[in-house]
């Protein structure tokens, strides 16, 4: 009796288990159309796809710059490519990537990012060297957007911590955008305050008190600013601050401070992926495209600073070229600046707990 | 009840006042909502917002959606069920541990559910390297927003049924073993008339969360355009664009799918009220 | 308990078709995050709950969940009283909109609440004439969390107010009980396990949500920052064990809130049922 | 008269639940309401409660028209059917319910809810809930919990029905003896003839809404005087063609006639009958064995006829032909009832 019951129960066990991974295995066959079946062969195949996993405020750039690279590589090739994009906060995008989501190439908004995918195994060391530029095919900075006629008189770093300000940035511990925001105010306090710690901390606290809205992106930011009329600036990437005056033309200025950051998102081929799928060649051809003169154009238009300096040279009457840039690397790299500020109990949760 | 003209209009007033806080109270918190959304999705005219919904990436993403919502409704129907019958006919030892952990998923925030997903079959997993190997993908890819969409919905059905079960008793049941009959007949020849319209109102219910769930799904999805994107994160990924219009446009064609299940929801109420 | 023979047939069969579902979709996936957080020492754990910040997100989440909740029970019991006894045009409707927020997606929901109650949106611009600001506020997060927990209370209550005999009223009318005493001696406590119960499950639910109070939050550190977004940037800084220890926090809480409600259930069940 | 109702209607939608209703109670009586299910005796004494509102017609209780004063207010007690004990109070809670509704203060309401607790025997179980007590103990509860506020008048609605048979017939009489002792004019309502003769110190009789017949539980037994009465009580059995049975005379507009177990006279063929020649051959189709008594189900001229035959008697089996007198039956005229005696026996000793 007792035997014969346990018989029944794990037969049933057994049962159900196969009846949900045969579920499991039809569904990730149908997600999957023409997804990791090609380009295993020697042969030009039918159809190539790749994932670009990207963050928040490339979505335009992306979209403009797969077009005219499916065209380079038809031309090229005589195949056909489709790139599938996925879009979000930059360390989530890395994070996900990190635990599993399949990803060609990754091009994120700072390197530290693509670091955490190279921690997980995916990515060789080295790859900051594997394109130019340090894997930064474009560029961008950090720029106040205000509104029309900027009511509240915003010049300078100087301008965004006075009292009744109201400042909108997304959250620099979930926000890549955001830790730019950050340290583009903190590289103003340094040259200020001839790098007094103390002072600095103050002049950043300062600054996030007037802070109304932290979002968790960028783009929430953005949202936050634009469509719910919050606070009177925006800290924000310098593309999406012209996206936003391309749409609302007679609402928003943008106001360069003096003194800002050179963001370098960074590029990446996911080595684990592409040596599975078989796509290194046409990952790699993807990033190299980049650098060409047609997508740095197109990275221009999409009013993200081209690496290539002829060509940023082209763009010279919509970006302002004097503002004083510093790099990651005066705040010796992103590992230290992300020890020093961000992580837990860092300087910046010292701001809000102290 | 009360005949006294001074009380009958007390009543009256007390009756009128408490339908006007509820009527308020749900114009404002749920129709209000509504109607935003298809306001906001129409501010452009028709055309723009045919466009949007029209869209191939709107199309993709609402098939996985339904895709995702069909699975989350059958194995949760099949689980419902069997743990329904399981919980009320039979006695055995830690019946409120296992009514317990039904109940589970309905406190567990999404973020959480998402995260336990990825921990279990993600790339620290322990399985993963036989996942890897059998080329089955879980977390980021469709499965795993199947899985998502059932641990969310996982209670509904059974949570339906299993007071109804009980109030009836097992006498039915019993009496029908007795006469030989087999599971399969007890079950639908004696049962399932009793839980026809619960085992109905679970189903409606389980559609509508399926459909509409964000929060877990958003963590496991990895947000591959036309692939692992379902309508709530298509919107917000709309949304994110700046593209308002169709944002809305999107969002409402959710709306409409839950405005149709909450109607068939109320079908279904009322049959079972007339038959019960 | 007696060891009686089974008569109903397929005990082993649900009894394993349940386990096994509940096994794959639930126990493995919540075990896995016990697991993970396993590999910390207590102190760590300890530690990485008690910081500042994340305390504060305690606060708010608890805090803005419970008054959410306790807003749904007042408003839940008038709702299913105003639906179960009284009638009125458009009841019906009313009625079947209570399930809208399962149905429509917390992302959808969160972004129409932002926008309705901003500054610039009806009820912002109509609550800032008092100088109350909704959205970016814990006002704000509360609204949307009543939004979530709408249907929990309404959805207990109504059939066991349908199922209330009407002689309990009439004998208290009889013995001379007003119509409030009625209401709060009477009805309430018939009502009140299932309110209770409710209440619990709106606010387990509260707590852990997410879509919709990311946008209408603000997410100001200890102002109006959650514990789910909190779970979120601590995966985003590739902080898995202080996310999944924190998350193991939340999901204690969602325990003891379901052991809580299955308390009342059961002593409610030991009054009524006389089984002491 | 202490309770009065005058020409009461009350319909439910199509269904007429009270037809021109009048009848008086004398004060300190116990009055049964008696009738089938869904003669309308429910709705009269929710009525009479309050708890429902006649269409027309007043409702006069101690002298004062009660039409519009709500049920809190007339003073009554009322013992529901499933008795409604309140789920989520202790006994002691609901015997005290009215009272502290009433705002008495504690000392008296521990009082009076301890004296009436000794009085229905309940004493140490003040702190149950209703669930953990037997049925006749919930009955005694809601009885003490209606008398607490000490009404004048106090109603029952089928208050056994819902008791096994044993411990009704236990509870008839501890209630009967209970309001006879406390002397508050009671109305019960009933649908079992043997607890309205058993209880009752009269009887009304409803049917189709309307009164058919008030009287003392012997007066409406013996004289039937509708003939919804006459066939109401008892076994009756029915007689389509009553002249088949020997003589009795036929009043005009005689239709049918009833005919009661203690009616009848059986006797095997080899046993005197008195009235031999008045007598009809029967055939046993039945016998059962009813405790004090043999019942019998006999054919006769094609009428089935149940009898009563005493245990000493020689023993009748099924399938005998054995004679059959009736001494007396009702006979309906229109809707009343007329008795008549077997012109035979006329000049016999009558027995019941």
């Amino acid at each position: 009796m007792k035997i014969k019951k346990a018989l029944t129960f794990a037969l049933a066990t057994v049962l159900g288990i196969s009846a949900l991974t045969a579920c499991s295995n039809t569904v990730s066959e149908n997600s999957d159309n023409g997804g990791s079946t090609p380009a295993s062969g020697g042969n030009t195949p039918a159809k190539i796809t790749l994932t670009n996993v990207s963050y928040d405020p490339t979505r335009e750039l992306y979209e403009a710059y797969n077009k005219a690279f499916q065209a380079h590589w038809k031309e090229k090739t005589g195949g056909e490519i489709e790139i599938s994009q996925s879009h979000g906060g930059s360390g989530k995008q890395a994070l996900e990537v990190a635990n599993g989501l399949e990803a060609d190439v990754v091009t994120l908004a700072l390197e530290y990012d693509v670091k955490a995918v190279q921690d997980a195994g995916l990515i060789e060391d080295g790859w900051v060297s594997e394109f130019e530029k340090d894997s930064s095919p474009y560029t961008s900075t950090i720029v106040f957007l205000v509104r029309k006629g900027n009511p509240k008189n915003i010049k300078d770093w100087d301008d965004v911590v006075k009292e009744g300000v109201g400042v909108i940035t997304p959250n620099p511990k979930t926000s890549g955008g955001a830790r730019w925001n950050y340290l583009a105010a903190w590289a103003y306090a340094d040259k200020k305050f001839g790098g007094d710690e103390a002072q600095i901390k103050k002049f950043i606290e300062a600054l996030f008190k007037n802070v109304l809205v932290l979002d968790s992106g960028a783009r929430g930011a953005t949202n936050s600013f634009v469509q719910n009329k919050q606070g009177d600036v925006l800290l924000a990437w310098e593309n999406e601050a012209y996206l936003s005056i391309q749409d609302y033309p007679d609402d928003y200025e943008i106001i360069t401070p003096s003194i800002s950051i050179l963001a370098q998102p960074s590029v990446a081929i996911v080595d684990k992926v592409v040596d599975k799928r078989g796509t290194r060649e046409a990952a790699t051809e993807y990033l190299n495209y980049l650098y060409s003169d047609e997508a740095q154009r197109i990275a221009g238009q999409n009013f993200y600073r081209p690496s290539n300096p002829d060509i940023l040279d082209e763009f010279k009457d919509t970006f302002d070229l004097n503002v004083n840039l510093v790099t990651i690397n005066d705040f010796g790299g992103w590992d230290k600046a992300q020890e020093t500020h961000f992580t837990d109990g860092g300087v910046f949760d010292q701001i809000y707990e102290g | 009840m009360d005949k006294t003209q001074d009380q009958s209009k007390n009543a009256k007033i007390v009756k009128w006042l408490l339908i006007s806080i509820s009527t308020l109270f749900i114009a404002v918190m749920l129709l209000l909502p509504l109607v935003t959304v298809i306001i906001e999705a129409f501010r452009q005219g028709f055309e723009v917002y045919l466009k949007a919904i029209a869209d191939e990436y709107t199309v993709k993403a609402t098939l996985l959606t339904l895709e995702a919502t069909l699975f989350a409704v059958v194995i949760n129907t099949v689980f419902g069920l069997f743990a329904a019958w399981t919980v009320t006919k039979f006695k055995f030892h830690g019946k409120k541990l296992l009514t317990t952990l039904i109940d589970i998923p309905v406190t567990v925030s999404p973020i959480i559910a998402g995260l336990i997903f990825v921990l279990t079959f993600g790339r620290q997993s322990f399985i993963y390297p036989l996942l890897e190997k059998a080329d089955v993908k879980i977390v980021f890819a469709v499965p795993g927003i199947v899985l998502a969409t059932i641990f969310v919905t996982f209670p509904f059905i059974s949570r339906e049924l299993i007071p109804v079960l009980e109030a009836q008793g097992t006498d039915e049941e019993e009496a029908a073993a007795l006469m030989g009959a087999s599971l399969p007949r007890i079950f639908t020849k004696v049962t399932f008339p009793h839980i026809k319209w619960a085992f109905l109102y679970g189903v409606v219910l389980c559609t509508a969360r399926a459909m509409g769930e964000f929060g877990a799904v958003s963590v496991l999805s990895g947000h591959i355009r036309g692939k692992t994107n379902t309508l709530p994160l298509h919107v917000e990924i709309l949304f994110n664009e700046f593209k308002y219009v169709p944002a809305f446009a999107v969002s409402s064609i959710l709306v409409i799918l839950a405005v149709i299940v909450l109607i068939i929801r109320s079908v279904v109420e009322y049959h079972g009220k007339k038959d019960g | 308990m007696k060891r009686s023979k089974r008569v109903i047939p397929g005990f082993g069969l649900s009894m394993g078709v349940t386990l096994s579902i509940l096994g794959l979709v639930v126990v493995i996936p919540l075990a896995s995050l016990v697991v993970f957080t396993a590999q910390m020492s207590f102190a760590d754990i300890i530690k990485t709950i008690t910081r500042d910040r994340i305390l504060a997100s305690f606060r708010v989440s608890f805090l803005t969940a419970f008054i959410a909740s306790l807003i749904n029970l007042v408003m839940g019991v008038i709702l299913a009283w105003v639906l179960v006894r009284y009638k009125f045009p458009f009841k019906r409707i009313l009625d079947g909109m209570i399930e809208l927020p399962f149905a429509l997606p917390t992302a959808v929901a969160g972004i129409t609440l932002t926008s309705l109650t901003a500054d610039t949106g009806l009820f912002g611009k109509f609550f800032g004439i008092f100088g109350v600001k909704i959205a970016y506020t814990r006002i704000g997060i509360t609204v949307a969390l009543v939004f979530i927990g709408i249907p929990f209370v309404v959805r207990a209550v109504q059939p066991v107010l349908e199922k209330l005999d009407a002689s309990y009223e009439e004998a208290a009318g009889v013995l001379g009980a007003s119509r409030s005493k009625i209401f709060f001696k009477v009805i309430l406590p018939e009502i009140m396990p299932a309110a209770l119960t409710g209440f619990g499950l709106a606010f387990g639910r509260c707590i852990g949500e997410y879509g919709s109070v990311v946008f209408i939050a603000g997410n100001k550190p200890f102002e109006t920052e959650i514990t789910p977004l909190i779970i979120m940037s601590e995966l985003q800084e590739y902080d898995y064990p202080s996310a999944t220890a924190i998350a193991l926090v939340m999901l204690i809480a969602s325990f003891v809130i379901l052991f809580a409600t299955n308390l009342i259930q059961a002593r409610s069940a030991k009054i009524l049922k006389g089984d002491s | 008269m202490y309770v009065e109702l005058k020409n009461i209607n009350k319909s439910f939608g199509d269904h007429k639940a009270s037809d021109d209703v009048s009848f008086g109670i004398e004060k300190g009586k116990l009055i049964g309401l008696l009738g089938p299910s869904g003669s309308g005796k429910t709705t009269i004494l929710r009525m009479i409660a309050g708890l429902e509102q006649q269409d027309s017609g007043d409702i006069i209780i101690d002298g004062k028209v009660v039409n519009n004063i709500p049920a809190a207010k007339r003073e009554i007690g009322f013992v529901f059917q499933n008795y409604a004990l309140f789920r989520y109070m202790t006994v002691f809670e609901n015997i005290a319910f009215g009272l502290k509704v009433q705002k008495k203060d504690k000392q008296f309401i521990r009082e009076r809810v301890g004296e009436l607790i000794e009085l229905i025997g309940l004493s140490g179980l003040e702190k149950r809930y209703p669930s953990q007590l037997s049925g006749g103990q919930r009955q005694r509860v809601a009885f003490a919990r209606a008398l607490a506020p000490n009404p004048q008048l106090l109603l029952l609605d089928e208050p056994f029905a819902a008791i096994d048979a044993k411990v009704r017939q236990e509870l008839r009489s501890w209630l009967k003896d209970m309001i006879e002792k406390l002397g508050v004019t009671s109305i019960f309502v009933t649908h079992d003839q043997d607890e309205a003769i058993e209880v009752a110190d009269e009887i009304i009789i409803t049917n189709n809404g309307r009164i058919e017949q008030v009287g003392t539980p012997l007066e409406v037994y013996q004289n039937p005087q509708t003939a919804f009465t006459a066939g109401f009580f008892g076994q009756t059995a029915v007689l389509e063609n009553y002249t088949d049975f020997h003589t009795f005379e036929k009043p005009n507009g005689a239709e049918k006639a009833f005919v009661r177990p203690e009616f009848i006279s059986v006797t095997k063929k080899n046993e005197p009958q008195k009235f031999k020649s008045s007598a009809v051959e029967g055939t046993v189709e039945r016998v059962a064995f009813r405790g004090n008594n043999m019942e019998l189900s006999i054919r006769a001229n094609g009428a089935l006829l149940t009898a009563k035959r005493g245990l000493d008697a020689a023993e009748i089996h099924v399938g005998e032909k054995v004679d059959v007198f009736i001494y007396r039956l009702f006979v309906t005229v229109g809707e009343k009832a007329v008795l008549l005696e077997n012109q035979s026996a006329r000049e016999g000793s009558v027995f019941i």
